[in-house]
Formats: structure tokens, sequence, C-alpha cells
């Protein structure tokens, strides 16, 4: 009995003093529509289409790639054929059912279709989430980007050009030390290609 | 237990048998002795250890049964199939050698059809009891209505 | 006065002497999603229960049929979508075996330094949503709820500048990760990670030797070595079991063979085993990421060519069953390729629907309460149970 | 106050404190919730007004326009009665509480006995809404609340008695009279006997009120709201207006018993002003426990009760006995 409340007051005080403790920490709740909150660069939010800033015309040639490769086939695209280059007809996007899944913007070869940095999608009415050309191009004035374009991500993760040499087995531990401080791909640029040969360890074969 | 060791005893056993030769051992045996299998892989193999339980549909070929054994000491993972042939959906239940195949075989019978005779308590687990038809067969459609939007 | 003889009286249902049906869920604030226990009561004894679940069911295995392997990665995150890493490096993984395609290094660590932050964020989940079962909303239960929710919020935020999302990620592909980390992750990183070292402690001094959280925990929801392994519980659960089975150790996959780690085991199999269990892994994962961004090695995040069009990734003729060890035990994969750009079948193997299967054979006996303080130490996500 | 005829003071007293009581409610919520919140790490009620400050109003008003709802197989009568019922015992109990030294309802001689049994009469109130809501959550909830209320009543009542046989009288002034003049004379100061007596005395109130870790009446993770589940409306808030005035009683008569009542600084006629101080410390060392620890099983209640509180209880209550004896005739 005795053995046992010695145990049991201390642990019964030290979980009190962590409660008080946390009462003088300061409180983590941000106050969200009122102050908007930071969004990283690469967040995935809404969807915009992106026009040309000198020309005013629309970067989307309706090659409805991003239609085919939608997992749940929100985006709706028709071509409209012309001379010099295609245009999207209609371009629908259905937000409602979207899962900001980001692989529209990365098949996307013109960079026409981007994500904002905003997640403000909140309405009243759900048609109002049922997005046409023009307000795709709306939104895309109204928000800040996101990094990710099409031609962005596709060089990210592109292995470099030059075959890299099979060197077998490299020894992980044994790997540079100064790796770890190494920051590559900075956002807002895409990752160089590394000049060191690229390591093709082949992966394990699971069992 | 080592692969190679149950490789031999599971090919004296069942003479019948596709027995592989890589990692996980893929036994594949006609459903009449599928039970025995399981029985086996668990008393003579050691894998105690019941992973899942499931069917592909081979369309016309019919449906297979597949289900994955481990022995978490030695590290043998033994994956056990059978053909119950086309037309077929009936199969032996494993409820009796591990008590996991309850709900794996009821997900089994829920998506394909396939009653597993002896299962204690064989009814659909993750559909509602009403559902028409048997979704992960090739044969229904994505697309096919539930009864009520018809 | 109204007639009130229109209005059939509810009576209890008696399913025999001094028996009681109560229905808990699918509504019900410890249901963690939608679960129904119908249990039979004698008292406050829990004499029988029935477990009914799918009312999450989504048909993933159906759905994967239908989309192809570029898709459907950044749908995997959907079944299990507390800890979403996990379910699609499940996924690429099985393509990649049957495939037999090599991962670059540098992709290989980033994928294990994504799947451990979200063990630690998963984890954090399950330990506060676990008091809060046993504390109640309204006590301290939703304290550590909120302080565990505090700090996933770092790792959330850790995901959110690297991938761009809090919650479904999409970071794997077949054959590498679709993002690079940013400048100065590494640095925040790390900064999380020695964060969260110091709040676990926290967590422990608030829950250790804790009477009343002994109560509730300690031997209360045995499972046994043999009905552990017949069941297939993985995980947490088995090691706290006793048995000594991890994924990670037992066939290492994506490097994990070349990091220093121990696997907690707890032999008691009882809730508080499992806790044990769970809290040594917070410190296991931390030492895990931390080799990892120490030896992270430059190079390509895929060994394919980035992904331009839907049908790009085509897998040959094969099957491959693919494990990787998630927070709540052995996801597996098993897949069968026939060559075209979509799986011809897929299977999941859900941890949460094998440990949640352990449940009928446990809890007879028990109290009611500790009816859901069991449901919580087994970690259940209705996304990976109904799929 | 002498030309205040006693008739008149006899109706308008109960009216002032009833409101001061059902005022002090609906701010001392706010409290808990602002508390509670910095506890973890978050700002609590923060939108209606300033920093929240007419949340409680909110909620009132809230409360008073929600639809009232009866469920069909309720047993109507005793589900309508019920909140009633629970209120009026959570009420009753102030009426025996000396606020400052002859201000109050009635400082009856027998004053603590009346406030422990009328307080455990919310017993009644709390079964007849797990009775009449027809409802299993209810009805088990009920249960346990007749268990737990019976199993610590007397731990309760017995840690009372301690600083009743330290003042030798059981009215409430009395007592709170003995604590005067000095902080040592606080019966929480009192050697050994004072600090057990107190910690004793808390753990049965947590108890009593029902509070984490012994809220298992309550206990939404099993129970979803246990007896008030089917309540909604205005008969909610009756029920949520009488914890919290049994939960104030409480924790006035913790003050008054063991921290002095309104003993303190300054002229005497800021003593009750000491008096609600002391009364808010007390709550906020249990919503403090409350908010830190997980519950705890009905039986383990139970068995904390009878095997180990009740005895303890009993035996600093004899201790106590045997060492006012000896210090007044000495043997």
């Amino acid at each position: 009995m005795a053995s046992e409340l010695a145990t049991i007051v201390p642990a019964v005080i030290r979980a009190m003093g962590m409660t008080l403790r946390n009462l003088f920490r300061k409180p983590i709740t941000v106050h969200y529509p009122d102050k908007p909150r930071t969004y990283p660069d690469r967040y995935r939010g809404l969807l915009a289409l992106t026009y040309d800033k000198e020309t005013g015309e629309e970067n989307c040639i309706g090659c409805r790639l991003c239609e085919y490769v939608c997992p749940p086939a929100v985006i709706k695209v028709e071509m409209l054929k012309s001379e010099k280059r295609n245009y999207a007809k209609t371009f629908s996007l259905e937000l409602y059912a979207c899962e900001f899944c980001e692989l529209c913007v990365q098949v996307c070869p013109t960079d026409a279709i981007v994500m904002m940095k905003s997640f403000d999608l909140a309405t009243a009415d759900r048609r109002e989430m049922l997005l046409d050309k023009d307000r795709l191009h709306a939104i895309g004035l109204q928000h800040q980007p996101s990094w990710a374009t099409g031609n962005l991500l596709r060089d990210m993760q592109t292995p470099p050009k030059a075959a890299a040499p099979a060197h077998a087995a490299k020894p992980p531990a044994a790997a540079t030390p100064a790796a770890a401080t190494v920051e590559p791909a900075a956002p807002g640029k895409a990752e160089p290609p590394t000049p060191k040969p690229a390591d093709s360890t082949p992966a394990k074969a699971d069992a | 237990m080592q692969p190679a060791d149950a490789h031999s005893s599971l090919a004296a056993r069942f003479s019948g048998a596709e027995i592989g030769t890589g990692t996980p051992l893929v036994v594949s045996v006609s459903p009449d002795r599928w039970v025995e299998l399981a029985q086996c892989a668990k008393d003579t193999l050691g894998c105690r250890f019941f992973s899942f339980l499931t069917a592909v549909d081979w369309k016309e070929q019919g449906l297979e049964v597949v289900a994955r054994v481990d022995n978490l000491d030695d590290g043998l993972g033994v994956m056990m199939k059978t053909r119950l042939g086309p037309g077929v959906s009936a199969c032996g239940s494993l409820t009796a050698v591990y008590r996991g195949a309850n709900w794996m075989e009821r997900e089994c019978w829920d998506m394909f059809g396939i009653r597993f005779e002896g299962h204690p308590d064989l009814r659909r687990i993750l559909l509602d009891d009403s559902w028409e038809g048997f979704p992960l067969l090739k044969s229904y459609a994505v697309d096919t209505a539930y009864p009520p939007y018809r | 006065m109204l007639d009130r003889s229109s209005v059939a009286r509810v009576e209890l249902d008696w399913a025999g002497p001094e028996r009681l049906t109560m229905n808990m869920g699918p509504q019900h604030p410890s249901a963690h999603g939608v679960f129904r226990a119908i249990v039979t009561l004698e008292g406050e004894t829990v004499v029988a229960v029935d477990a009914v679940i799918g009312y999450l069911h989504r048909c993933h295995e159906k759905l994967a049929e239908t989309l192809t392997y570029a898709q459907y990665p950044s749908i995997a995150s959907k079944t299990d979508y507390v800890a979403a890493m996990t379910s699609e490096f499940a996924y690429v993984l099985a393509a990649e075996e049957i495939g037999k395609i090599d991962v670059p290094k540098r992709a290989q660590y980033l994928r294990v330094i994504c799947a451990e932050l979200q063990r630690i964020a998963s984890h954090l989940l399950w330990l506060g949503t676990w008091c809060m079962d046993m504390g109640g909303a309204l006590g301290g239960g939703a304290t550590i709820f909120l302080y565990c929710i505090r700090e996933r919020e770092t790792i959330l935020d850790l995901f959110e500048s690297l991938v761009g999302a809090r919650l479904l990620y999409g970071f794997y592909q077949v054959g590498g990760v679709r993002y690079d980390i940013p400048s100065g992750w590494t640095q925040a990183c790390r900064s999380t990670l020695e964060l969260i070292e110091q709040r676990v402690v926290e967590y422990e001094r608030m829950l250790e030797n804790n009477p009343f959280f002994l109560a509730r925990a300690k031997g209360v929801g045995v499972i046994s070595r043999d009905l552990a392994q017949d069941i297939g519980i993985a995980g947490p659960l088995l090691r706290g079991s006793g048995i000594s089975y991890d994924v990670r150790r037992a066939a290492p996959y994506s490097s994990y063979g070349d990091f220093d780690f121990s696997i907690p085991i707890e032999t008691d199999g009882d809730c508080f085993a499992r806790y044990r269990v769970r809290m040594v892994e917070f410190r296991q994962a931390i030492t895990i990421i931390r080799q990892a961004l120490d030896r992270l090695p430059e190079g390509p995040i895929s060994s394919r060519p980035a992904l331009k069009s839907v049908a790009q990734t085509r897998i040959p003729k094969g099957e491959a069953y693919a494990r990787v060890e998630g927070p709540r035990g052995e996801v597996g994969n098993y897949m069968v390729a026939d060559g075209s750009a979509k799986p011809y079948r897929m299977k999941w193997r859900g941890a949460s629907f094998s440990n949640l299967s352990v449940l009928p054979h446990i809890i007879p006996g028990h109290k009611v309460a500790d009816v859901v303080a069991i449901m919580g130490s087994v970690d259940p996500v209705f996304g990976e149970v109904d799929r | 106050m002498a030309a205040v005829p006693p008739w008149a003071m006899l109706l308008v007293a109960p009216f002032v404190v009833l409101n001061v009581v059902v005022g002090l409610v609906t701010y001392i919520t706010l409290l808990e919730r602002k508390f509670a919140a910095r506890m973890q790490s978050r700002i609590g009620p923060y939108r209606v007004g300033p920093h929240g400050l007419l949340q409680p109003i909110a909620d009132a008003l809230k409360l008073m326009m929600k639809e009232d709802i009866v469920p069909a197989a309720a047993d109507r009568h005793v589900f309508n009665l019920a909140p009633i019922v629970f209120l009026i015992p959570c009420m009753l109990i102030f009426a025996t509480i000396p606020f400052a030294p002859g201000l109050g309802v009635g400082d009856l001689n027998i004053g603590i006995l009346f406030f422990l049994a009328v307080s455990s009469m919310e017993i009644v109130g709390l079964f007849m809404a797990g009775w009449g809501s027809n409802n299993k959550y209810a009805l088990l909830s009920a249960m346990r609340a007749v268990n737990q209320i019976i199993s610590y009543d007397l731990p309760f009542i017995f840690s009372a008695l301690v600083p009743v046989i330290l003042a030798g009288s059981l009215k409430l002034g009395d007592i709170a009279a003995l604590q005067q003049g000095s902080l040592l004379h606080w019966f929480i100061f009192y050697p050994v006997i004072g600090q057990l007596a107190f910690i004793m005395f808390v753990v049965a109130t947590l108890a009593a009120e029902n509070r984490v870790p012994f809220d298992i009446l309550e206990a939404e993770s099993e129970l979803v709201a246990g007896f008030r589940v089917e309540y909604s409306g205005m008969k909610f808030a009756l029920i949520q207006l009488g914890e919290y005035a049994h939960m104030i009683g409480s924790s006035f008569l913790g003050a008054l018993l063991f921290l002095g009542a309104w003993s303190g600084p300054g002229p005497e006629s800021i003593g009750p002003v000491w008096f609600l101080l002391k009364m808010v410390f007390m709550f906020l060392l249990v919503t403090w426990i409350r908010w830190s620890f997980v519950r705890i099983r009905a039986d383990q209640i139970l068995a904390l009760s009878w095997k180990v509180l009740l005895p303890a209880t009993l035996a600093l209550l004899l201790t106590t006995a045997v060492v006012v004896v000896w210090r007044t005739n000495g043997f």
C-alpha cells in the first residue's frame, strides 16, 4: 500500500504538472478567417487556367491529357482545332469531386493548368464549384499560384539523361557526409541535373 | 523450416500440386485438397501467421482462391492457391484451421460469391445484405447501379 | 393528452435472463469512424459482440482495376487516410516488384523518411484518440488528444511543404517519388523531430505510472500469442503479444536494411503492452528518419521518365505480394498484372481489417468501458477496414 | 438591514441567492472553458463579445430557442419532471451556506447535515432522467449513477465531518467563524488531519460531482452522454445548470470547511469576495484534475470507494475524534 502510494502520488503530481505547464504555453490556435494562414510554396489548392500575360491568349491547347489522367474524372475538355494551335472550346472542372492530386498539372504540356495557394472552397451553392473556363481564369487572377507547373514537376522527376554507370552496391553508410547539408531542388526552380553519377543500386528484392 | 525443406515436404505430400521455387513459396493444389494444404502448412511448415485470403476471377477459367500464410520465426511465406474451375463457386473453408480466415472468407463471399463450405457465419461483410451481385467478378460492370437507383 | 396507444413502447431487448443488447455505433463517439458493435450485456459485462463493418466501403479493389498505375497511387492514400503514405507505398512496391523496376537510392530514402514521419503522425493520432476513448472528450483524454494533434500538425506541415497536401499525398509513384525535398526541409524536419522527441516524453509523464491510466490499460484486452498469429493481426498488436515480426526487419524493403533500429517487444498482450510498443516506435521512427536524413544520397528521385500521360506505366504479366510495415501493421498489396496499364486484380490486405477481426475474440468478458479502450488500442482506421 | 422586516428577508434572500447562483453558473462555465482551453493550448470561446465574454449568454439563448424533443417511447411524465427534480436539490444546497457572518438564507444549526442530505437527493432526478428516456445508454448511466452516488456519499460525508469534529458544531457559520483570524486556523492547515481530510474531500467531491476521472455516468465515449442523452433545449439547460450549481455548492462547502470561508486580509466587508475567490480556487482545482486524467471504470470506481476511501475516511474520522478529545480533555 505504502509503496503503491509512493508511485501513485508522484505520478499524479507529474500528470497535473504537465497540464499546468501547458497552461502557460502560448496557445497554438490560429484565428483562421481573420488572419490568413501562410501557404507553403507547393500548396495544392484551387485549380486555375493560365493565360499568356502579353497576348492574353489561353495556354490550354485542349489536348485532353488532364481529362484522361484525372482519377476521379472531374475534368471535361473539348478541343477547338485551329490553324496555328488548338484551343479548348470548353473546359469544365467539377471542383466538388476534385481530390487535388496534381496529376492534371503534372501532365499538362503547356503549363496551362496550375494550382493556387488557396483553399477557400466553401460556398453555399454546389453549382458554384462547377468551374468553366471563365471561372478558372478568374481564379487564376484572384489567387497566388503555387510553385508547381507541368514542366517544373516533370523536370524535378526526370532522371538525368547521362546513363549512370551501374556501380555495384554502394554502401550507404559511407555516403558522403556532406549529403546531409546539401539542399537540392530549391522551390521555384527545377532541380538541376546533378553532376554526380546517379546512384542506381538495384532496388531490394522484397520477399 | 527453410524454403527448400518446405518445398520437398510439400512435394512429398501433395503429388499433383504445382509448387514454385521462389519466395514466397507458391503452392497450387486442387480444391479438394485445399483445407488439407492449409492444415499441412500450419502443422508441418509452422506457418501459423494467417496473412490474407482472397480470390482472382480468371474469367472463363473460373475463380482462383489465394491465401498467404507465414512462418514468422523462419521467414517462410507460403502462397496457397487453388483453381475452382469454370462455373464452380464453392470451396472448403479454412476457418477450422485459421480463425483469421473467418472475416477474409466472408469478404470473399461478399465480393466473389464463393461459398466456403464449413464457414460458421457466411454473411456479407462489407456490402449491404440486400446487395445484388458480386462486385469483384469481372462480369460485374463498374457502373452497375445499386438497386434503389435502377 | 396525446393518444399514446399508437406509440409502440420500445421494450429493452431481453435475450435471456438479465441480458441487454446494445448498439455501439455506427454513430458513436468512440466508433473511430463508422463501426457498429452489437454488444450483449449482462449488467455491465459484455457477453457477446458482433462487429458490423462496411459503412465506408468504396470498393477500392474494383477501382484499382479501372485506374492505371499512374492514377491509383493518389487514390490509394484514401484507403488508410490516417497513414496515407503507407498504402501508396505498398501499391507502388507491388507494381515495382512485378515490373522489376529499380528505384534510385535517393527515392528509397525519401520513401523511408516519409513513411516514418507518417508513422509518427499516425501514432500521435492513435495516442490522442485512444486517450480520448478512455478519458472522454470532457476530461484528460481530450487534453492529451489536443496535445497529440498539436504535434501532429507539425508533421503535416512538413508534408505540406514537401507535397502540398496535408492528408492525401500522392507522393509515391511507380519508379520513385513525385517530389524532391524543397530547400530548408531537412532543417525543418530535424527541428520537428526534436520537438516531438521532447513531447513524447511529456505524454509519458502524463501517462506513465498514472494510476487511472494503468487501471484502464493493464490486463485489459489480452491477445494471446496463439490468437494473434491465427487471426493474423500485425504491427504493434502482434509485437505487444510477444511476437517479433516487423516487415521492415523480416523482409527489408526500400533500403530499410541500411538503418539501425530496434523492434520493441512486449509480452503481456494487453492494451498497456500495445501502448509501450508504440511509445518505443515513436523513438525508433525518429532514429530512422535522422539516419536517413544524414545519409540522404544525391541523385534522381525517379528511375522512370516523368509522367506525361495516363497509360505511360505498363507492368508486364505477373503477380506479386508486396508488404510494408505501416503504423498499424503489415499493409499488403497482392497484385496481378496482365501487361496493360491497369492491374488485372489488386487486393489490399488492410492491417486494420485483420486487427479489427480480433475484437469478437477478446471483448467478451470485459466491461462496457473496456470495449472502447480495447477498440482504441487496436487503432482501426475504417478507411482501411472497409476499403 | 435593520429596516427590513424579517419576513421580507425570508423572501428576498432566496431570490437574491438563486439569481446570483444562476449568474455564477453561466460565468463559471466560461471560466472552466477558458481554463481548460489554455491547458490544451487552445484559446477557448473567443468570438461572442470581447474574448468570448458573452459566450454564456449566447449559449443560454441557444438552448432556450432549441427544439425540445421528447422521444416517442419515453415515459413522458418522468422524462419531463426529471430535470426539475434534479435541479431543486442542487439549488437547495445554497440555503444553508453563509456567505459572510450572518449573510445567507438560513444558517441552520444542522447546516452541514442539510447540505449533505439534500445534495445526495439529486440521484432521484438522475435516475428519473435515465429511466424516463427509455434509452439503453441512459438506463445504464442511471444505474451507474445510483451505484456511484450511494458509494461516494459516505466518504464525502465522513471527510466533511472531520472539520465538524474539529469545530465541534454542525452549524456552517460556527465552522467558518472558528477559522477566522490567522491562516493557521484554517482547517486545511490542521496538522496532518487537515491535509488528509482535504484530499479525501476533493476526491469524494469529484465523484459526487461526476467529474473525470469519475464521470462514468456521463462517459460520452461509452454511453454517449449517459442519462441526458435524450435531452435537448431548455431541459438540457436545466440539467446543466443543476450540475454546475452542485459543483459551485460543493466548492463553497470545501472553501468553507477547509479554507477558512471569508477569512482574509482587508476589512471584514470584503469577506464574501474572499469566499468567492476560494470557491473559484476549489472549482479550478477540480477542473484541473478533470482535464488531467482519464476516466476509470465503473467497477474500479466502486472498488476505490468501498475498499480505499471509505475505510480511510472512517479511520481519519475516528483519529480526529480521538485527537480532539485528547486535546481538550487530555485523557
